[in-house]
């Protein structure tokens, strides 16, 4: 552990806290992703991760290192960049994919138009995958 | 000298006849007589000549180096025994070509009759004149094979292939027991070679593998001479040409048994167990033979039996083991060839002037052919020991053998009453065949009128009856000399006194004669009645035909017991192949280690709870995936994917970053592959009322078993390695020299650039293969019926598409794509820039030329993903094959390189290069090959994806079998 | 340093070239691909010819090495050209100008990348001979798995792609055992160099000994089902007899790379090993030929029958191996060069055979429909002008083939079989009678095999040129009938030459079992490169 | 080569890339992030990455600030929903928009979907409207009207 | 004291973040729909990359880097092709 | 934390090789996988476990606490080889699949 016993306290304390605030953001993020009960809804829940949750772990990261090499270490910015281009595809995707499996099982959750989701949250419910795949 | 030259061109010269007269044309009857002719001739001569030499216990050798470290060399060797037989293969031979000039048929390809008859000839001498025990063994085969090919000569009959086979597979059974028995014979002596071997006759008798040899080496006797129980493939032999079976089944072939025992009695012989097997054998088949000879039909077959008879006769005094018995037993074995030859070819001639060989449609033929029939009788009479007859000299030899007291009771009486209840056996069938034939009322049904055959056909006979008749009458002129100097090369110099005359007096043997002949009169009186009914084959025991039995049992055992046991002991079906895999593993994992493993030291110690926790997600995600594989493929594909990033974290965790990255690339590529994939798979859909106790089948139990015991293995093993001091092994020597001598800091990537490139030109080998592999392979893809059409949901949205007034075809997906689209494109050039770095910096820190491979085919496939195959196509010419090309080429290229400065193969170039504005900078050939490793990971990956992608296009072009697809994805282009 | 330097690595090097350039020349082209091929493969016959004579050549030093990467031994990947891999690697070209030669007339259209798989498997093959380092023969397995695994698939189709499916699930089950093993032995000694290994061996401590001999163990099931032993081959019979004829040919070596490994490593370290494995080998390979033996004979179709000889054919050497005696190991040396001569023939042998025949026609039109539509295969030509008297040389050659491989004399077989016979007997004193109850089992199996052999050879070759039916004559062309008979040709040369082909088997098998000379060019120099 | 720096801001933005992927500056590296950005461009032509004039660059950072501040409340918000009892009242909303960039949509999509608590789901380009999911209506934001004001405004302003 | 800060926080953060892991690979198992556990593999990729950068920081090396962006940029791709695979039925059209 | 890791070797080939065992080709392929990741962690492990020492060079540093590179070299060929064969046994499915009608790795129902 010689490698942080140089660094000051207080950065040590910044970095701690970033750490912790980006981890358990992401944790609350996968809280929701187990707790919300429809489909719709748990898709928001990793984007805590992948907004704060990852804001906070690359921006201690980027403190961490910049002190301990004593000269700016800001390549960790990228994962943020890319983690916000990216994570938007992936769920635009998903969610688009899933109103058509929605519709084509019958559960009329507007295909364009918004629709009450009630309908497809119960359909969603305890539904199990009948994809034949 | 001459003595070697003529020792070799007997066994050479019917050989070479052989080749020329194969290569004759097929209608070239007369040469190829006169040919085989001149060979029998020679080959008479050359017997002849060579008595001089063997006469008077000497031997002639003449030895050629083919294996002597092994001590198998070529040894002709020729000593009274060999000369008798010798002679009497080359003179018969000479005869029975003659006979077979006017036998055969002018239809008949008949040069190959006599190539093969030649041929046998030549294995036939070999084998007599062998002086090595495998060297006999040798031409002992090739007299089955050739006498194989000369029953199914005429194979477009039923009965000659299936007695050819039958010969073939009893005789070489044989003479594999041989070549066992002569090997541990060999074994025994400690040399192969025959002179040696003879001479250690008390060693044999007396080693404790005597019995097993012995028995091997009778196996090999008795079958090719057709003793009692393997006899009944020389009557099946019959469908061969009759000259065939004048000379194979009477003169030649059928003695080499009898000859081999003759040739090993100094060794083997004077043993009870030798006495009461051969003896025995032969008695039993002595009386068989003479008694199946009586009922038989068919006039070959008569003779066949009698032949049997004959050999068991000689056999049995062979057996007996007394010098008397087998001076008794060399002169009756060619008494024999002389009197059954002659009766084959006469039998031939009636067949041939008759149509028939049926003796109940023959009858009177004596009016016909008047001298034929003279011949035959006469030839008749030896066979059945008349005197003034060559075969009753040997016959009354045998019968005062038989009637020598002996101690033992059995003996003492089975012996005699054998003996004169098969001779008078022989006189029976003797009678029948001469009056059934010759005389009584001619036939009326046959095709034609009989009349005596060319005459030259008949001299064979006329030479062999007057041999008969000569040797019966003045036996101590004409054979005296030979029977001596043949059987004293086996007995040696103490030759027993025996008298060669045609008057012994009155006396016991005289006495066994005179009941012999006529009780067999008698008996066939007795017998006119049953064998006017025409019935063939013997009574009581027809049933236990052998041919029958032996094709039953061969039928059994090398048909349905070979199924049903290779059914048994294997499987077609993949499962239980795999679980034998695994079981065979864990089975060779575990038998060493039941020594055990040293101290296992179980402790928490180091527990990262980060760590823990990934795995207990890792191993959720393995499980699960075992669990849904089946009816949720998509979520097994995802679950595959949790546990091989839990997988990539523990590289990360212990310090292999490259390895990290890796896993992960190659995850994704897997899951998109594996998603291209499953477009082509059945739908499946886990059936609601499936009986809940199949899951604890036997099989699934079974299964369950063995990967649990598999993976606890696995378990064991690494922890047993992993919590023992690490072996000093060459790591430490990577450590050291990567920076100072392979320019690299990241020791990993030189040791696969460097150190160990030629496994990564393997590796790169291989991937570029597969790739290759897959295209080829997809090119004759045909999806399933159930598969072509469009997916479920393409078809639902073009409906929508189809019903709705805003939308048009295609409209769903171009929004779907619209924003992601764009993303993607954008993110493509940062994809290459990515793996540009990954490249470039890999030889000093994590990355290298198949993470940025792989890095770069994502990108590509990327691309693929927002605009589709056509799109991308369009705009980029991937033209991955030549990719793979480069790569490799690239890769070898860099590693020959080296040769330019006298290196050997992979040897890097490395240095500082000092450069004005850059400043110093590595220069390593590494990089070149990882470049090489580069472009082919991205041709290989890509021409894997895009083959499979293509695939939806073809089925969706209209016409679904078109081939269009994956010829592009080579092309990968326009 | 010139060429003759890099000799050992040359038969690698060579096929890799030639299969990269195979890759970059389109279908289209398929005379000048079909001449690459073929002219590669002869060129590598006459390097392995000149590499063969050079280590037999030399009496003393028989071992030629070559350091990659100029690293020294036993850190980097070493090559080792001794007699055993140089008569390997010969044997290997031998088949493939065979193979390649029979592909002519036809096969090699019959899908793309035929002749750069080809050359692949030959690189493989021959890397697979000549590493000295256990991982680089993983990887070297890996390559001629890759490009059987895309042969074997050649023409595709139903039956193949079926066989092939199991083929490769099988294989890359094996290939995890493969991995475990040489980890493991890693993990123990420190070392993946094998004559490194011998001397490392000696310094594993007890207690560590059974995890090195899993490994061990491990690896050994990997070459064995490579080696085709039951009960680990049911995949091999499957695949030989689905696969093209050229394909199958070419096959009948690759059961022998495994046992090539095993012998390599059993011999290398029988001094520390403690006979460790011999055992099982020896009951494996008999059950093996029991196995080949029920299965020759319950065979219907020839390609089967001949895939099972190659089942008797290594079970045979598998269970020699486990004498760990020179002596008998000569013997199935010489058995194993010529059975496999006469299994490759058997293969080329069997699709002509079929080919007239009624039932194989109808096979021959699934696989014309699997060809499908495709351009390259549109025109079903002449198969060639019909030499005359087509039937006796295929009867003749079958016969060969049939007295080849049951053992029957005069040719290799039979030789074969008396000389590892011999050195059985010759391991056991000869004033005792107690020849071992397993030696007993292994010369009547020795003798039933080729019994049954006999049989069902008889049964077919009866059935094919004996029976009347109306069959037409095959139409075979000379490219067909000239590699058979190269084979055919070579074997009776090898019964010929039998005395100073054994006698130098025997000097082979002698310094496999003294390792004493590998391990010495291997380790011995510091130098790089060449010698 | 004009095609090749068609796309300037992607090269200044690859170059930038390269420089904190070797987190070096030295001379070397500025060569080689020249070269691999512009061989980066010229696989941007090759798949034909939309291009866009942007007039007014210095409103990207206006935006960025925005953005930061709307993440950051509905972090919290969507946190609160997370932990919270209450149970968020979730909608399908259609926003029309007048933002036709490609680009401008695609950054309007990113933000919307990054920003926690709402997503892009769809764009339907006939109708220019776009779908989106918003997981809680509870604090009453009219969430096209947000939508409009806050980014596409400035999107337009800066690519149009 | 930094040390001991510093470790705590890593601790804690590792703990929370394979917590996140298995939260999500709670989802993965469960489902109940396809897109749920694509969501939910999406997530085990973000938790596993800022799990990843803890342990950078823990070991004040940058070598680790790569493996998380990586993780950032291309896992992605995977998720992607997974829902288009679902959307369409198929990956590549 | 050597036994976590042992376990996880374990359950990771212990589920791979009952899919191994399965009837159906997707069972089997992804049996495949996960085998190979057993076996990769496996070979891993036979360099023991040594966190935050990456084989990378640093001036100064004794390299004897470096983690063993060789079973890391080991595994980079593994995973390769690996992905490979997994490529190929996917494509030869298909194609039995295609020609068979069937996903079972007989290529018959059974
Ligand atoms: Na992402
Ligand atoms: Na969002």
């Amino acid at each position: 552990m010689s490698v942080f016993d140089g660094l000051p306290v207080w950065i040590a304390v910044i970095v701690a806290i970033c750490l912790v605030a980006g981890a358990a953001i992401t944790f609350v993020g996968t809280v929701g992703l187990a707790r919300f009960p429809t489909f719709y809804q748990r898709i928001h829940a990793p984007t805590l991760g992948t907004s704060f949750g990852a804001f906070f772990v690359i921006v201690g990261s980027m403190v961490f290192f910049t002190a301990l090499e004593a000269r700016p270490v800001i390549h960790e910015v990228l994962i943020l960049v890319f983690v916000l281009i990216t994570t938007p595809v992936t769920l635009m995707l998903l969610a688009r994919a899933a109103l058509y499996r929605d519709r084509a099982e019958g559960n009329d959750v507007g295909a364009d138009m918004p629709a009450a989701e009630n309908r497809s949250a119960r359909s969603d419910v305890g539904d199990t995958d009948q994809t034949g795949l | 000298m001459f003595e070697h030259a003529s020792l070799l061109f007997l066994v050479l010269l019917p050989f070479l006849g052989s080749i020329v007269v194969a290569f004759l044309p097929t209608r070239a009857r007369g040469i190829a007589a006169a040919i085989s002719g001149i060979v029998a001739i020679a080959l008479t001569a050359l017997a002849v000549l060579s008595y001089g030499d063997v006469a008077g216990e000497r031997v002639l050798r003449s030895e050629l180096q083919w294996l002597p470290q092994l001590g198998l060399n070529v040894i002709i060797r020729m000593d009274g025994l060999s000369w008798l037989f010798t002679t009497m293969i080359a003179s018969i031979g000479g005869l029975v070509v003659l006979y077979a000039r006017y036998y055969m048929s002018a239809k008949d390809p008949v040069p190959r009759f006599f190539a093969l008859l030649l041929a046998f000839m030549g294995a036939m001498l070999g084998m007599v004149l062998s002086g090595n025990l495998i060297q006999l063994v040798l031409f002992w085969e090739l007299t089955s094979i050739f006498s194989f090919l000369l029953i199914g000569y005429w194979h477009q009959n039923a009965a000659a292939r299936d007695g050819a086979r039958m010969a073939l597979v009893i005789t070489g059974t044989g003479g594999l027991a041989l070549f066992a028995g002569m090997l541990l014979l060999g074994h025994m002596v400690g040399s192969f070679d025959l002179d040696v071997v003879l001479a250690s006759g008390d060693i044999v008798r007396t080693h404790p593998l005597y019995t097993p040899t012995l028995v091997l080496i009778l196996l090999a006797a008795f079958t090719k001479s057709a003793q009692f129980p393997f006899h009944f493939w020389l009557p099946r032999a019959m469908a061969a040409p009759t000259p065939v079976s004048a000379y194979l089944h009477s003169a030649t072939m059928v003695k080499a048994g009898v000859f081999l025992l003759a040739l090993l009695w100094p060794v083997l012989a004077g043993t009870p167990i030798w006495f009461w097997i051969v003896t025995y054998v032969g008695l039993a088949t002595l009386l068989l033979g003479a008694y199946s000879a009586i009922f038989q039909q068919d006039l070959k077959g008569v003779l066949a039996y009698s032949t049997v008879s004959h050999l068991g006769l000689i056999v049995t005094l062979l057996g007996m083991s007394t010098p008397l018995a087998l001076v008794a037993a060399v002169f009756h074995i060619a008494n024999h060839a002389t009197f059954k030859a002659s009766l084959f070819m006469a039998a031939g001639i009636i067949d041939h002037e008759t149509g028939t060989r049926d003796i109940r449609r023959l009858g009177g033929l004596a009016r016909f052919m008047p001298a034929t029939a003279t011949l035959a009788i006469v030839a008749s009479a030896a066979m059945a020991g008349v005197p003034l007859l060559n075969g009753f000299l040997s016959k009354e030899m045998f019968f005062s053998e038989t009637a020598l007291r002996n101690p033992i009771p059995f003996v003492d009486v089975s012996l005699p009453v054998v003996a004169i209840i098969a001779g008078a056996f022989a006189v029976t069938y003797s009678l029948r065949f001469i009056l059934k034939v010759f005389f009584g009322p001619p036939s009326t049904d046959l095709d034609r009128t009989p009349h005596e055959p060319p005459a030259l056909m008949r001299r064979p006979i006329e030479i062999l009856v007057l041999a008969c008749l000569l040797v019966g009458i003045i036996p101590a002129i004409t054979i005296g000399p030979f029977l001596a100097t043949a059987v004293s090369s086996v007995l040696g110099p103490d030759l027993p006194y025996y008298s060669l005359a045609v008057w012994h007096g009155l006396n016991m043997p005289l006495l066994m004669s005179v009941v012999a002949l006529g009780g067999g009169v008698l008996l066939y009186v007795l017998l006119r009645p049953y064998l006017a009914r025409g019935i063939d084959g013997p009574p009581f025991i027809a049933h236990l035909a052998g041919p029958r039995i032996f094709e039953r049992l061969l039928i059994l055992l090398s048909v349905k017991w070979a199924k049903s046991l290779e059914r048994l002991l294997g499987t077609r079906r993949l499962q239980p192949q795999l679980a034998i895999l695994v079981a065979v593993a864990i089975l060779a994992a575990v038998t060493p280690t039941l020594a055990g493993v040293g101290p296992l030291r179980f402790s928490f110690a180091g527990v990262e709870p980060g760590l823990v926790l990934v795995w207990i997600v890792g191993m959720a995600c393995a499980v699960g995936a075992a669990t849904q594989a089946k009816y949720h493929r998509l979520a097994a594909l995802m679950l595959m994917g949790g546990a091989g990033l839990a997988t990539s974290v523990t590289f990360v965790w212990y310090s292999a970053p490259d390895l990290a990255l890796t896993q992960l690339l190659v995850e994704v590529v897997t899951t998109i592959l594996i998603l291209l994939g499953l477009r082509w798979l059945p739908k499946r859909f886990e059936d609601a009322g499936i009986d809940p106790l199949r899951k604890f089948s036997p099989r699934r139990l079974r299964d369950l078993a063995l990967a649990i015991m598999a993976g606890a293995g696995m378990a064991l093993l690494s922890y047993a390695v992993m919590t023992r001091d690490a072996p000093d092994g060459i790591a430490r020597f990577f450590l050291d020299n990567a920076y100072s001598e392979g320019g690299g800091r990241n020791v990993v990537n030189v040791i696969l650039v460097d150190f160990r490139g030629f496994d990564t030109l393997g590796e790169i080998t291989v991937l570029g293969i597969v790739a290759l592999t897959t295209y080829a392979l997809l090119r004759r893809f045909r999806p399933a019926a159930d598969s072509i059409p469009r997916p479920e949901q393409q078809r639902i949205q073009s409906e929508v598409e189809v019903e709705r007034a805003d939308h048009e075809e295609g409209t769903i997906l171009s929004d779907f794509l619209f924003v992601p689209a764009v993303i993607m494109r954008w993110l493509f050039p940062a994809i290459v820039t990515l793996a540009a770095f990954l490249l470039l910096r890999g030889h000093d820190l994590p990355g290298g030329g198949f993470i940025a491979g792989i890095t770069m085919a994502i990108g590509f496939i990327l691309q693929y993903l927002a605009g589709g195959t056509r799109w991308v196509e369009d705009r980029l010419r991937i033209l991955p094959v030549y990719w793979i090309a480069a790569g490799l080429l690239l890769a070898l290229a860099t590693g020959a390189g080296a040769w330019l400065f006298g290196v050997p193969f992979l040897t890097t170039y490395f240095q500082y290069a000092d450069l004005p504005v850059l400043g110093r900078l590595p220069v390593a050939s590494a990089l070149l090959f990882d470049l090489g490793v580069f472009v082919l990971v991205v041709g290989a990956t890509v021409l894997i994806l895009v083959a499979i992608a293509h695939q939806s296009l073809r089925a969706a072009s209209p016409r679904a079998k078109g081939a269009s697809g994956s010829a592009d994805a080579s092309r990968g282009a326009s | 340093m010139n060429l003759n330097d890099h000799l050992v690595i040359l038969p690698i090097l060579l096929p890799m070239l030639a299969g990269i350039v195979l890759v970059i020349i389109n279908e289209r082209h398929h005379t000048l691909k079909l001449a690459l091929n073929l002219g590669a493969t002869a060129l590598l016959l006459v390097l392995s010819i000149v590499l063969l004579s050079r280590a037999a050549g030399d009496a003393g030093a028989v071992t030629a090495t070559y350091r990659l990467g100029d690293w020294p031994a036993p850190f980097a990947i070493v090559l080792v050209g001794d007699r055993l891999s140089a008569a390997m690697v010969m044997l290997a070209s031998v088949l493939a100008l065979a193979a390649a030669t029979f592909s002519a007339a036809r096969w090699h259209e019959a899908g793309p990348h035929f002749h750069t798989l080809f050359q692949f498997l030959l690189m493989g093959l021959n890397g697979a001979f000549l590493t000295g380092d256990l991982f680089n023969l993983f990887v070297f397995f890996e390559i001629l798995l890759a490009a059987s695994y895309g042969l074997a698939l050649h023409g595709s189709g139903r039956a193949r792609v079926r066989a092939g499916l199991h083929y490769i699930a099988f294989n890359l089950a094996t290939s995890s055992l493969f991995l475990i093993g040489v980890s493991l032995v890693y993990g123990v000694a420190g070392t993946l160099n094998m004559a490194d290994l011998v001397v490392r061996m000696a310094a594993v401590p007890t207690e560590s000994r059974p995890l090195l001999n899993a490994g061990l163990a491990l690896l050994g099931i990997a070459f064995l089902v490579k080696a085709g032993m039951w009960p680990l081959s049911f995949w091999l019979t499957t695949t030989y007899a689905a696969a093209t004829a050229p394909v199958a040919a070419m096959f009948a070596i690759m059961s022998k790379v495994g046992i090539y490994v095993l012998l390599r490593i059993t011999s290398l370290l029988d001094g520390v090993s403690a006979g460790f494995g011999y055992d099982w080998l020896f009951f494996g390979g008999l059950a093996t030929m029991a196995f080949g033996t029920v299965g020759i004979l319950s065979s219907q179709e020839l390609p089967r029958m001949a895939a099972f000889s190659v089942l008797l054919s290594s079970g045979t050497t598998i269970a020699m191996l486990g004498y760990g005696d020179p002596d008998v190991t000569a013997g199935a040396l010489y058995y194993l060069v010529a059975s496999t001569l006469g299994l490759s023939c058997l293969f080329l042998l069997a699709e002509l055979m079929e080919r007239g025949r009624s039932a194989e026609a109808d096979i021959f039109a699934v696989t014309l429909e699997a060809f499908g539509d495709d351009e390259e295969t549109e025109h079903e030509e002449e198969v060639g002008i019909a030499i005359p008297a087509t039937m006796v040389v295929l009867a003749i050659s079958f016969a060969t083939c049939a007295i080849l491989l049951a053992g029957m004399p005069p040719l290799g077989g039979f030789v074969g079989k008396f000389a590892m016979l011999s050195g059985m007997l010759g391991s056991v004193p000869v004033a005792d009678g107690t020849v071992p109850a397993g030696t007993w089992w292994l010369m009547g199996l020795l003798i039933v095999s080729g019994l049954a052999t006999m049989i069902a050879m008889l049964r077919t070759g009866i059935n094919r040129f004996w029976a009347p039916t109306d069959d037409h004559v095959p139409r075979v062309r000379v490219v067909e009938i000239a590699p058979i008979a190269l084979l055919l040709g070579l074997s009776v040369v090898l019964a010929l030459t039998a005395g100073s082909v054994m006698s130098f088997l025997q000097t082979l098998s002698d310094a496999a079992y003294d390792p004493g000379s590998y391990v010495q060019a291997v380790l011995g120099s510091i130098a790089g490169g060449g010698q | 080569m004009r095609r090749v720096f068609a796309y300037p801001v992607l090269w200044v933005a690859l170059f930038g890339m390269w420089l904190l992927l070797s987190r070096s500056v030295a001379p070397g590296q500025l060569l080689l992030a020249a070269l691999v950005s512009t061989i980066g461009c010229w696989a941007a032509v090759a798949v034909e990455a939309p291009k866009s004039k942007l007039r007014k660059p210095a409103l990207v950072l206006k935006l960025i600030g925005r953005v930061l501040l709307d993440v950051f409340r509905s972090n919290i918000a969507v946190l609160q929903l997370t932990v919270g009892r209450r149970a968020p009242r979730s909608a399908f909303v259609t926003i029309p928009l007048e933002l036709r960039d490609p680009n401008g949509l695609a950054i309007l999509a990113c933000i919307i979907t990054a920003t926690p608590g709402s997503a892009w789901i769809n764009y339907n380009a006939r109708t220019s409207t776009v779908l989106v999911h918003v997981l809680d209506t509870g604090d009453g934001i009219a969430w096209g009207e947000a939508v409009k004001h806050s980014y596409e405004a400035l999107l337009l302003e800066i690519f149009e | 004291m930094s040390a001991t800060i510093l470790v705590i926080a890593i601790l804690v953060s590792q703990v929370l973040l394979g917590g996140a892991m298995c939260l999500a690979g709670w989802r993965l198992l469960k489902g109940p729909r396809a897109q749920d556990r694509v969501l939910a593999l999406d997530s085990l990729y973000l938790s596993g990359m800022l799990l990843l950068l803890t342990f950078g920081i823990g070991s004040g090396q940058t070598i680790y880097f790569e493996a998380a962006l990586v993780i950032g940029l291309l896992s992605f791709v995977a998720t992607a092709a997974l829902a288009k695979f679902l959307m369409r039925g198929e990956v590549i059209e | 934390m050597e036994l976590v890791l042992a376990i996880s070797i374990g359950v990771l080939a212990g589920s791979g090789i009952w899919l191994l065992l399965r009837p159906r080709s997707f069972q089997v392929i992804i049996g495949l996988s996960l085998l190979s990741y057993a076996v990769n962690l496996f070979i891993f492990s036979m360099g023991g476990l040594k966190s935050d020492a990456a084989p990378i060079l640093e001036q100064g540093v004794d390299v004897s606490t470096y983690a063993d590179p060789v079973p890391q070299a080991l595994v980079l060929t593994a995973i390769v080889i690996g992905f490979a064969m997994t490529a190929l046994f996917l494509v030869v499915l298909l194609a039995a699949r295609g020609l068979t009608g069937t996903d079972h790795v007989d290529g018959r129902e059974r």
